[in-house]
């Protein structure tokens, strides 16, 4: 940022001190003055290509390293979920515990929001962390960042969504550990832990006939698929992400596991993004040896890979 | 308005004229080109995205109706070279019977189009009313096979209208051949609207395979 | 004055609505892009005054998305976009090489009429409720969820489209085919080459915004899927289809303002442009690069990384050509004889804001900082300097430029530079506080917001005041001119262009015989026809150093 | 006056009816491959020969029937042209879709 700042700020007042001062300095004296007809210079024309070519490149260098840091979320997070719907936001905690405008994370933190829209595209803006991302219809976006301030901040739906758009906004609050803990537990009472709702709904929805947690079902077992390599019927692989399991619910037939039939019926349409968002959780939490669901503080028992 | 063959004032000579004239078409079907290229490019990615919805919904639509009108469409083309060709040795009668072949053959096009269209309309295939893939088909098939439909209706529903702008133009060239208008020296209309009626063939030999052939075994 | 020109050689109201002089087209263009400018205008008057308290002074959130839409679609599609190639290139383009006409005359007068149907069915659209989708039409809120009149304005732009589009063949096939004898390519004026480069934009960009259009307009009518995230589209790929145009688009407006700059910076420096090649050549590259860097508006979509870093690294390329056209503006009017007459007043204010304008382009090219930008105020400043600091200024200082040659007559120069003073201080005053609100975080398109971001909005108000004055000046003393101005002969600069060589008002057939050029461009040394000092009277005051 | 074109060349009859055969013979040729399933040779296959096939058969029309083959180099440069505006959008919006998946 500084250093774009600089450069650009050379380039600008240099040009600009260029341009007064031949203004000033050649101004006409006489009506039939004529200029020196001067032509070009190619040492000059050369220079003003390569030059700033290579500075471009420094500048490109720069946001590139840090915008592949942003997009490429660091293992080991607090994953938050957030539906973006006009108007409003509604984010909902590892415990389960949903807040509507308001998103509370602890301090010093690595938190990942997996970002879901419900109706058209929003964008998640935070100003004061730097960082924002659009949520868009149909599938997930991830953002992270590590709040290193307790406070209030600002954030935004940076992406126009119609009429209220400018009220769709709220306050993220970043909180020391200890407090984030003792706010989860204090106003989580009442709250379905996602892990244990999505339990619920893998019974409800017959996902468990299939998906045997011991691999002999006529569907893979899914205990630790989260982060893992899945190899497909077609012979790539992919890794098995929120947005991978999403599309495994919707678009059952879009990715076959190698060694499977293409059996499973597509649930789009009869579950809510929560829903999805619920379901998705608990199976990020089988890991190969199952962890029983916890579902309070701040140690989840999701994410961990 | 002006007779044909006339140098207009703009320009210095025929040549020049006729010149500008094959340039302004050429540049007029390269905008084309990239008109039709947003659907392609719409089309590519959803088929790209689901592939085998995408096999599974062109298996429904008639393979023989499509070929038939392939057939009778490079015919049409054919008639089409065939009057540019009248025009610039100066056959003039025959000229004008190649530009009715072209005409007939466009509107026989057309027909079997509106044949299909009304299949599909009998099997519940138009998107957005009373859709209806197969009965039984479950959510995301009836959602994902209206995408291809969307496109199946948007591609050839396009390319009708061209055909249909074509016969409009062929209409006025078989009027002006009747009377004699064009000659070796003077036939850029027919050039031109022949370039046209080429094109409006080439778009659909790519709708051909990517509408009615791609995985349908 | 001459005695007959394309002004007077025929009258009545249908000697100008069938007419196929493209001196008298650019005339109608004149006068319906105006009418639009003054649209637009009147809806960012009202936002800018909206803006000036925190929760908004003056509407309900639901006006003032549609008064920021209606503002966007009316100033894009029908004012900048058609402004300089459509006026000043359809009056400019034939006479500048030589030629009597267009190649296509009457494709000329139909991309008018298609242009007022176009135009017609937006008022339509404004007129029955508005449409409050942004003037970036993004699905699916425009093609699903929107409850305003988008159909009508969507048809609206996507018949405008063929208006741009036939624009750009009959300059392309013209400046192919139709220069006069000894018009070589490399003699074209800088103009010239600015509109060739345009119209490959035209001609290639937009039959794609129109195709993508007519797709999410029967996915809202018909209820077709496209980009429907419910029936598993991709409302994404629309933004790729949009952006495929829209950021060409963008060159569509600055790059023949940048053609008029090289135009009026020789003439008032009296010596020949530095690095004319270069100039010719960089237009060619901003509209084949231009291309290339779309996908630089959806680099938080969820765009694939490696997608990102390859369309920021073509972004940045792009500013190169554009620095080139900088730095050989400056170096023109080293060792030049500058005046300092309204146009050029007009070129300076361009290079200065241009300047502004692209430099903060490469803040928003800049993958890691456009994470907290985007969407901000920021961008809306940065376009606005390209848009506004670059094209309407290229426009209205070409329009002081060739006023005498299109009119005859001469404006009043101390008015007009004092126009051109209060349009640049204007300017800037609206348009800079707004870089530091999007640094801040203020999003765009907000009807209301955190009373923090209160002074500078106040301020950027104030400014708007006065750019609104600045634009009233001109259009007030151009129009007393046309009647009142004093007769300004051939050539009053005197520049060395071909249009120069006619009378003024040029005769309807541009030119009494065909010219021959044997002159290079802007070769003020080897021009004794102009009347300038070439003999004895010293060539410069500053000839020795 | 512009660089000035050769004589106007007119293609003859017998051209028209070997190209019009051809085109016949390679719709035959794409309606028949695809009723094969020529996916279990080579992933995509059935794809790769109809595409390939119209792109022969518009490549004929385009030479003889549109007489681009004789044209002058400007109208050759146009259609080079339109096509390769085309590959830009086709290839630059697919790599996008396609690299998303890479880790």
């Amino acid at each position: 940022m500084v250093y774009i700042t600089l450069i650009s700020l050379f380039f600008g007042v240099a040009i600009t001190a260029a341009i007064v001062y031949f203004f000033f300095k050649y101004r006409r004296t006489h009506p039939e003055q004529l200029g020196v007809p001067i032509h070009g210079d190619m040492r000059l024309e050369t220079a003003w290509i390569v030059v700033p070519a290579l500075l471009a490149m420094t500048m490109f260098a720069w946001g590139a390293v840090v915008y592949v840091d942003y997009r490429r979320a660091p293992v080991d997070t607090l994953d938050i979920y957030v539906i973006g719907k006009q108007w409003m936001w509604k984010a909902q905690q590892p415990t389960g515990l949903k807040e509507i405008n308001e998103l509370h994370v602890p301090v010093g933190r690595d938190v990942k929001l997996i970002l879901a829209s419900e109706d058209v595209i929003h964008d998640f803006s935070v100003p004061a962390f730097r960082v924002k991302m659009d949520v868009v219809p149909g599938h997930y976006n991830t953002m992270w960042f590590r709040p290193t301030k307790v406070g209030r901040y600002h954030f935004f739906c940076s992406q126009y969504c119609g009429t209220n758009h400018s009220l769709m906004g709220g306050w993220v609050t970043v909180m020391e550990p200890t407090d984030y803990a003792a706010w989860l537990s204090g106003a989580s009472e009442g709250n379905e832990n996602p892990v244990l709702a999505g339990e619920k709904l893998f019974a409800d929805k017959a996902c468990i006939t299939c998906h045997l947690s011991d691999g002999r079902g006529r569907a893979p077992s899914l205990n630790g698929v989260y982060g893992a390599k899945v190899l497909l019927a077609d012979g790539s692989t992919v890794t098995a992400d929120e947005g991978y399991i999403r599309e495994s619910i919707l678009e059952p037939k879009a990715k076959i596991v190698a060694g499977y039939q293409p059996l499973m019926p597509s649930f789009q349409g009869q579950m809510t993004e929560e829903q999805i968002l619920n379901l998705t959780a608990y199976i990020k939490s089988l890991q190969s040896q199952p962890v029983p669901a916890t579902g309070s503080g701040i140690a989840p028992a999701t994410g961990k890979k | 308005m002006h007779r044909t063959g006339e140098l207009f004032g703009q320009y210095k000579t025929l040549e020049q004229q006729r010149e500008t004239a094959s340039l302004g078409m050429w540049i007029f079907l390269s905008t084309e080109v990239l008109f039709f290229g947003g659907m392609f490019m719409t089309y590519t990615l959803n088929r790209s995205t689901y592939p085998d919805i995408f096999s599974e919904a062109s298996k429904t639509i008639n393979l023989w109706l499509g070929a038939v009108n392939t057939v009778v469409l490079i015919a049409s083309s054919l008639t089409m070279a065939m009057a540019v060709w009248s025009s610039q040795v100066g056959k003039k009668k025959l000229l004008t019977v190649f530009l009715v072949a072209t005409l007939v053959l466009g509107c026989v096009f057309l027909g079997i189009k509106s044949v299909e269209y009304h299949e599909k309309y009998v099997e519940h295939h138009i998107p957005g009313w009373n859709y209806q893939f197969e009965p039984g088909a479950d959510v995301s098939t009836n959602a994902h096979t209206q995408l291809f439909f969307s496109l199946y209706f948007a591609m050839t529903g396009l390319h009708a209208l061209h055909m249909i702008v074509g016969a409009g133009l062929l209409l006025w060239l078989i009027r002006q051949s009747i009377r004699g208008r064009f000659t070796p020296e003077y036939n850029t209309p027919v050039e031109n609207i022949g370039l046209y009626w080429h094109f409006v063939d080439i778009v659909w030999i790519f709708l051909f395979p990517l509408l009615y052939l791609i995985d349908r075994h | 004055m001459p005695r007959e020109h394309y002004l007077n050689a025929t009258y009545g109201i249908r000697s100008w609505l069938l007419t196929t002089d493209h001196k008298r087209i650019a005339m109608l263009y004149l006068v319906s892009v105006t009418f639009f400018f003054f649209i637009g205008g009147a809806f960012a008057t009202m936002i800018r005054i909206h803006l000036l308290t925190p929760t908004g002074l003056l509407v309900t959130p639901e006006t003032y998305n549609k008064l920021f839409t209606m503002h966007g679609v009316a100033m894009i599609f029908f004012f900048l976009i058609p402004s300089i190639p459509a006026v000043l290139g359809n009056f400019l383009l034939p006479i500048m090489i030589g030629a009597k006409d267009l190649a296509f005359p009457k494709i000329n007068l139909l991309s008018w009429y298609i242009y007022l149907i176009g135009g017609g069915f937006v008022l339509y659209s404004f007129s029955t409720g508005g449409l409050d989708t942004g003037w970036t039409f993004y699905t699916p809120l425009s093609s699903v969820y929107s409850n305003s009149a988008v159909t009508p304005a969507v048809i609206g732009v996507f018949i405008n489209g063929f208006s741009s589009i036939l624009t750009g063949l009959n300059f392309i096939v013209t400046v192919h085919t139709m220069r006069a004898p000894g018009m070589t390519w490399f003699r074209m004026p800088l103009f010239v080459w600015a509109q060739y480069a345009t119209s490959i934009i035209f001609i290639l960009g937009t039959p794609v915004i129109a195709i993508t259009l007519l797709l999410a307009g029967m996915e809202r009518m018909f209820h077709l899927g496209f980009f429907n995230p419910a029936l598993g589209g991709d409302p994404i790929l629309f933004q790729h289809l949009f952006w495929f145009y829209s950021h060409p688009a963008v060159y569509i407006m600055i790059l023949p303002a940048m053609g008029v700059i090289s135009e009026i910076i020789p003439t008032f420096a009296r010596k020949p442009i530095f690095g004319y090649s270069f100039i010719a050549a960089s237009s060619i590259a901003i509209a084949v690069i231009g291309f290339f860097v779309w996908a630089h508006h959806m680099f938080l979509t969820g765009q694939s990384t490696y997608s990102a870093l390859a369309f920021s690294l073509l972004s940045y390329l792009v500013a190169i050509p554009s620095a080139v056209k900088v730095f050989n503006w400056t170096s023109t009017l080293y060792k030049g004889s500058i005046s300092y007459d309204t146009p050029m007043l007009y070129a300076l204010g361009f290079i200065g804001l241009f300047l502004i304008g692209g430099l903060t382009g490469l803040f928003l090219a800049c993958l890691g900082l456009d994470i907290h930008i985007h969407d901000t105020y920021f961008v809306v400043a940065h376009f606005h300097y390209i848009m506004v600091g670059g094209a309407v200024m290229g426009y209205v200082g070409g329009l002081h430029f060739w006023w005498p040659k299109i009119t005859g007559k001469l404006y009043p120069e101390f008015l007009a530079r004092v126009a051109a003073v209060i349009l640049f201080i204007g300017f800037n005053l609206t348009f800079f506080p707004q870089f530091l609100l999007g640094y801040l975080g203020m999003p765009r398109r907000y009807s209301s917001y955190p009373p923090e971001f209160q002074v500078l909005n106040v301020m950027s108000t104030a400014g708007a005041s006065i750019l609104a004055l600045g634009y009233l000046l001109p259009m007030i003393y151009l129009t007393w001119s046309m009647r009142y101005g004093k007769v300004a002969g051939r050539n009053p600069w005197p520049a060395t262009g071909l249009e120069w060589q006619t009378d003024s008002p040029p005769p309807t057939e541009n030119f009494d015989v065909t010219p021959e050029v044997t002159w290079e461009p802007y070769d003020y040394e080897n021009r004794p026809d102009l009347g300038l000092a070439i003999e004895g009277a010293p060539t410069h005051a500053h000839g020795d150093d | 006056m512009s660089e000035h074109q050769s004589e106007h060349h007119i293609v003859s009859p017998a051209i028209y009816s070997v190209i019009f055969g051809v085109l016949m013979i390679c719709t035959i040729l794409t309606v028949v491959a695809a009723e094969i399933d020529l996916n279990q040779y080579f992933g995509g296959l059935n794809i790769i020969v109809a595409l390939t096939i119209a792109v022969f058969k518009a490549s004929l029309v385009v030479l003889f029937f549109m007489h681009a083959k004789y044209s002058p180099k400007r109208t050759q440069m146009v259609i080079v042209a339109s096509i390769f505006w085309l590959g830009i959008m086709l290839f630059m919006t697919m790599s996008d879709y396609v690299t998303r998946l890479w880790s």
